[in-house]
């Protein structure tokens, strides 16, 4: 049982080293209260389910999905759909770095300070 | 270990760190006083920014100190951390398990590999006319997602020019130009290379359909380069080629048309009417129907976003 | 009629493009035009409501060229157009009656970006409701965020900077899990369409493959949206963003984009996973459980708020929880109430954020209990607005929340006995909570005014009356007429089946 | 198993947990860029380019920019960002005056 799941593992090597970074991801984005962290966390968890969905997409020897000299069979290209998704997904996630950055940066300014915990207390407290 | 330590003053990271700081030593005395002027005008700035006073600001920080080590909230932040850490770890150990049982990596009859890719490879170049199939999916097959991935975009910009934009223009008038230093070697190097990077992204853009890359990917290397030559040239010179209105217009223009050319092709779609756009030949440059228009349109909105996003958060407008 | 299929399609996409066109208007005219758009989204969803009814069954319509498994779809039935329906009202009334309070709140300069937001959370929720693609809903969860989060974070004080990161976070970890569940649930059968994916999960249960991980990817979906919806242990956000932010936002918050996030996992419970797979995966006992938590703790802490608005917000927390219990009970009729209730809660919440803000304005901007005495004296229309709302909060007979704790009720008669007692406990502990607090809210508002307090009277405002009529004639409408809204319920609930 | 992914794959992971650990915020910034770099060259081994190509102008390029002026805003790029020695003094003197206190 075990060692079965241990040989699985290592021949999904890709979707195990994308797990493993999505935990310290989120674990990051939990625990850490510096903004810029929670951010990379953030990051690093995005990009760790766009490694596992592309991974998906892998088929072992065949090229990537741009047709040439009009061979269109389906054994010459891998899957085209994991790349689209991931394409879509990097767009969203620049985007809401863009704006978790701004964020910092506001609240930088206002309270001079990047922990989430100290900001917190700060505005309840002084009521600002 | 300490002779290394002494020399960090002289070290290549501590040097590199200084540059981004902009605290490179300036013999130069006009240099010095403008550096002078600079300070002042960003310690203004950062007064004006502040919402409180400096003592006050003590004050609330004290405050939150005292709170901090309080006995209950330091035992509070231990058991916070710690069941945090424990929950990632549960978290890595159950996705490990289903990982564990997931179809094979690699494997050509894995679920995902079914009628729906094989349309797309088998069929997607008549259907579309795009060679690269990536680009016929996402702009084509699914361009909704696309559609709303552009909207993403959008509103972000609106978002962070919600939240960086000055309202006031007479606060600090020239940031920008006292913010900026004219640095020879980034101007001679701007010069070679932001029209080598425009035009890859040009190219980028306008082969969307034809070779890796697209819209968003090109856009991308086109904002770079815009931000590259604001950086060496500094804001004033930028605005004679791109100001905000250029800004507005170009958003307003790309994303109106992308979302009229795709209601088109929707409508028609669903009603099962002819379309009347043509796909011309696969692999010529004017080909595959809307794709390449959209991919323009994407490009210009990515590009002129990307600048944004660089403008606001470096001066507070764009 | 053939034409009327035509129109939830119109209505996505004459939001979004109207979000495009709002970007170059001044202020008002931002607001007229984001004001005619939402109501005419609204026109068009009565279309589309009988239309469908008309029909009489639901119908997939293709986005693009192609057919089912390959293009992006929208799919309209009865359900769907109904929430459209109480959606874009509750919005059209939130914003003409914030409308005041959104230009005080707001610096000039941001004003029509403000109504960009509102017409791209509109588009987001219309995709959300009607996708019948799982990526497409996932790329309009995040449009959502971000457009609620720049609804908090507009009104440019401290408090809402803090919430609005505070929900950002939570929402990333919530959005950063959706995604990892949509990518196993690709892994597992290779397609992104709703129907699609059911079939090949019936297959697959059927030979008894991917047992395990489809169990774990359902678990990770369902707390991804939990997380974003607010369910209880998951709430900490919530009291600040909704307290905070200008009136519009908060009741747009409460009201709608919970109950979106709500109406997707509904939607992927039936139409994704399916009931049986959901029944056997025990996920509806958790949900009932923390449902029930939320019911009881959200009320205890609104007990212990002395600003009113906070108060409402925390008491968001326990309807939530309401939300939550009926689908957890795991029959029809206990889903039934529960979406009932979006609507039933939805009308309300977002009726009490305007009405309290009209109080509040009399009372020199105070939220404060001991500040607000009197105010309803000065402000009648506000004072009477938010006594409805909260006697339909209370469950008082007549009204939207009544016929909501009855149906909650009458789904447990059919469930099993434990779950029974549960909820029987729970929703008289719970209302007796509610009316605590409610009433000493109404009681306080309603305090005869002292002879040596100035009299600041509210100006007459007809956007505001306006809004608060609508508010008051949907929660009666709701209470009184409610027979053939639940039927129609159970006859889209059937249909997604 | 090839061994060139492999190495990679590592390289990722180390890079994860250093940019989550590191102390100074620069550092983080910094490696979370070569996290980029290292995930641009694994979309080429998946057979990916138009992924490559993206992360490469996006990753690699506008999110470290973005994330280097948010640095240069908030003065971070030479401080510390955990609890720093001033903190530590601060404690001391709060636990001093609870002790003096209790007698």
């Amino acid at each position: 049982m075990f060692k079965d799941l241990i040989t699985n593992l290592f021949t999904n090597y890709y979707e195990t080293v994308a797990v493993i970074i999505f935990g310290i991801g989120f674990t990051t984005l939990l625990l850490n209260k510096n903004l810029i962290k929670k951010i990379i966390g953030f990051n690093l968890m995005d990009n760790a389910v766009y490694l596992f969905l592309a991974s998906k997409g892998y088929v072992e020897g065949r090229k990537a999905p741009i047709v040439v000299n009009n061979v269109m069979d389906v054994n010459a290209y891998i899957n085209p759909i994991p790349a689209g998704l991931v394409l879509t997904g990097i767009v969203v996630s620049v985007s809401v770095t863009a704006i978790m950055l701004a964020l910092t940066v506001k609240l930088y300014r206002r309270y001079h300070t990047l922990d989430i915990d100290e900001i917190a207390i700060i505005s309840r407290k002084g009521g600002i | 270990m300490s002779k290394l330590k002494e020399n960090y003053k002289d070290s290549f990271s501590q040097k590199f760190s200084d540059f981004m700081t902009g605290d490179l030593e300036v013999p130069d005395s006009i240099h010095a006083r403008k550096k002078q002027d600079r300070v002042d005008k960003i310690v203004e700035a950062d007064q004006f920014f502040s919402e409180f006073t400096t003592s006050d600001d003590i004050q609330r920080r004290e405050l939150y100190q005292a709170f901090k080590h309080r006995r209950f909230v330091k035992h509070a932040n231990k058991i916070y951390s710690i069941m945090s850490a424990v929950i990632g770890l549960i978290i890595i150990i159950i996705l490990l398990i289903t990982v564990a049982y997931l179809p094979e990596f690699g494997n050509k009859s894995n679920p995902d590999n079914n009628v729906v890719s094989q349309r797309y490879i088998e069929n997607g170049l008549e259907e579309t006319g795009a060679v690269n199939i990536v680009s016929g999916m996402i702009l084509d097959y699914r361009a909704f997602d696309t559609f709303g991935e552009s909207n993403v975009l959008f509103i972000a910009c609106c978002c962070v020019l919600i939240l960086l934009r000055n309202d006031d223009d007479e606060i600090n008038p020239d940031e920008d130009v006292i913010d900026f230093k004219r640095d020879i070697i980034l101007e001679k190097a701007a010069k070679f290379l932001v029209p080598v990077i425009l035009v890859f992204g040009i190219y980028v853009v306008l082969n969307g359909h034809l070779s890796p890359g697209g819209g968003f990917s090109g856009g991308a290397i086109m904002g770079a380069g815009l931000i590259l030559f604001a950086n060496a040239y500094g804001f004033e010179r930028m605005e004679r080629l791109f100001s905000y209105s250029t800004f507005k217009k170009i958003t307003f223009g790309a994303l109106l048309f992308y979302g009229v050319a795709k209601s088109y092709s929707f409508f028609t779609g669903a009603n099962h009417l002819h379309s009347i756009i043509p796909l011309g030949t696969p692999g010529a440059i004017l080909s595959s129907g809307l794709i390449l228009y959209l991919n323009i349109c994407v490009g210009l909105v990515v590009a002129c976003t990307m600048y944004g996003f660089f403008a606001l958060f470096k001066r507070g407008r764009i | 009629m053939e034409f009327l299929r035509n129109m939830p399609f119109f209505c996505i996409i004459l939001s979004m493009v109207s979000a495009v066109i709002i970007s170059i208007m001044s202020d008002r005219a931002a607001r007229v035009f984001s004001l005619m758009v939402i109501g005419a989204v609204g026109i068009m969803s009565g279309l589309t409501l009988f239309y469908v009814i008309w029909l009489g069954e639901s119908y997939t319509y293709y986005m693009g060229h192609f057919p089912a498994p390959w293009g992006n779809e929208i799919r309209v039935g009865i359900l769907e157009a109904m929430t459209a329906i109480v959606f874009s009202i509750v919005m059209f009334a939130s914003v003409l009656g914030g409308a005041k309070r959104v230009f005080v709140d707001v610096t000039p300069k941001k004003r029509n970006l403000y109504y960009i937001m509102v017409d791209l959370l509109l588009a987001a929720l219309l995709a959300m409701i009607y996708t019948n693609d799982l990526f497409t809903g996932y790329v309009f969860i995040e449009i959502m965020t971000i457009s609620a989060c720049a609804l908090i974070m507009i009104k440019d004080n401290g408090h809402c900077l803090v919430a609005a990161a505070k929900y950002m976070i939570m929402s990333l970890i919530g959005s950063g899990l959706i995604l990892l569940g949509l990518s196993m649930l690709y892994d597992l059968t290779g397609h992104l369409l709703m129907s699609n994916i059911k079939e090949v999960i019936e297959l697959n249960v059927e030979n008894g493959v991917y047992q395990l991980p489809l169990t774990v990817t359902v678990g990770v979906l369902c707390v991804g949206i939990a997380i974003k919806s607010a369910l209880f242990p998951f709430h900490s956000w919530l009291p600040d963003a909704y307290g905070y932010s200008t009136a519009t936002s908060s009741a747009l918050l409460s009201s709608l984009i919970s109950k979106g996030y709500i109406f997707l996992l509904i939607k992927i419970m039936y139409r994704v996973i399916g009931m049986e797979v959901i029944a056997t995966t025990r996920i509806g006992n958790v949900f009932f459980l923390f449902g029930v938590a939320g019911m009881i703790m959200g009320s205890v802490r609104a007990i212990a708020q002395t600003d009113v608005r906070q108060m409402i917000a925390y008491s968001s927390v326990a309807q939530i929880g309401y939300i939550y219990m009926g689908m957890g009970l795991g029959t029809k009729l206990g889903m039934m109430a529960a979406i009932f209730h979006i609507f039933a809660h939805s009308s309300a919440k977002s009726m009490m954020f305007i009405s309290v803000d009209g109080l509040s304005y009399v009372a020199d901007d105070s939220k404060e209990f001991d500040n607000l005495g009197g105010s309803a004296l000065k402000n009648p229309i506000a004072g009477i607005t938010f006594t409805v709302g909260a006697c339909s909060m209370i469950g008082i007979p007549m009204l939207a929340g009544f016929i909501a704790k009855v149906c909650f009720a009458d789904a447990a008669i059919n469930a099993s006995t434990i779950k029974l007692v549960i909820v029987m406990l729970a929703l008289a502990f719970s209302t007796l909570l509610n009316a605590v607090y409610f009433m000493r809210a109404i009681i306080s508002i309603y305090r005869p005014i002292r002879a040596e307090e100035q009299v600041k009277m509210h100006p007459k405002e007809p956007a505001f009356i306006i809004a608060c009529v609508i508010f008051v004639c949907l929660n009666i409408y709701l209470g009184l007429h409610a027979q053939p809204m639940l039927d129609l319920i159970i006859a889209g609930i059937d249909m997604f089946a | 198993m090839p061994v060139f992914h492999i190495i990679l794959l590592g390289l990722l992971i180390v890079c994860a947990i250093a940019a989550c650990t590191s102390r100074k915020l620069i550092n983080s910034v910094v490696i979370f860029m070569s996290f980029s770099l290292v995930m641009c060259v694994i979309w080429f081994l998946l057979e990916s380019p138009d992924l490559a190509i993206t992360e490469a102008a996006v990753g690699a390029g506008v999110t470290s920019i973005l994330f280097f002026l948010v640095l240069r805003k908030i003065n971070a790029l030479n401080a510390y960002d955990a609890d720093d020695e001033e903190d530590e003094d601060y404690k001391n003197k709060i636990i001093e005056s609870e002790s003096e206190s209790h007698e």
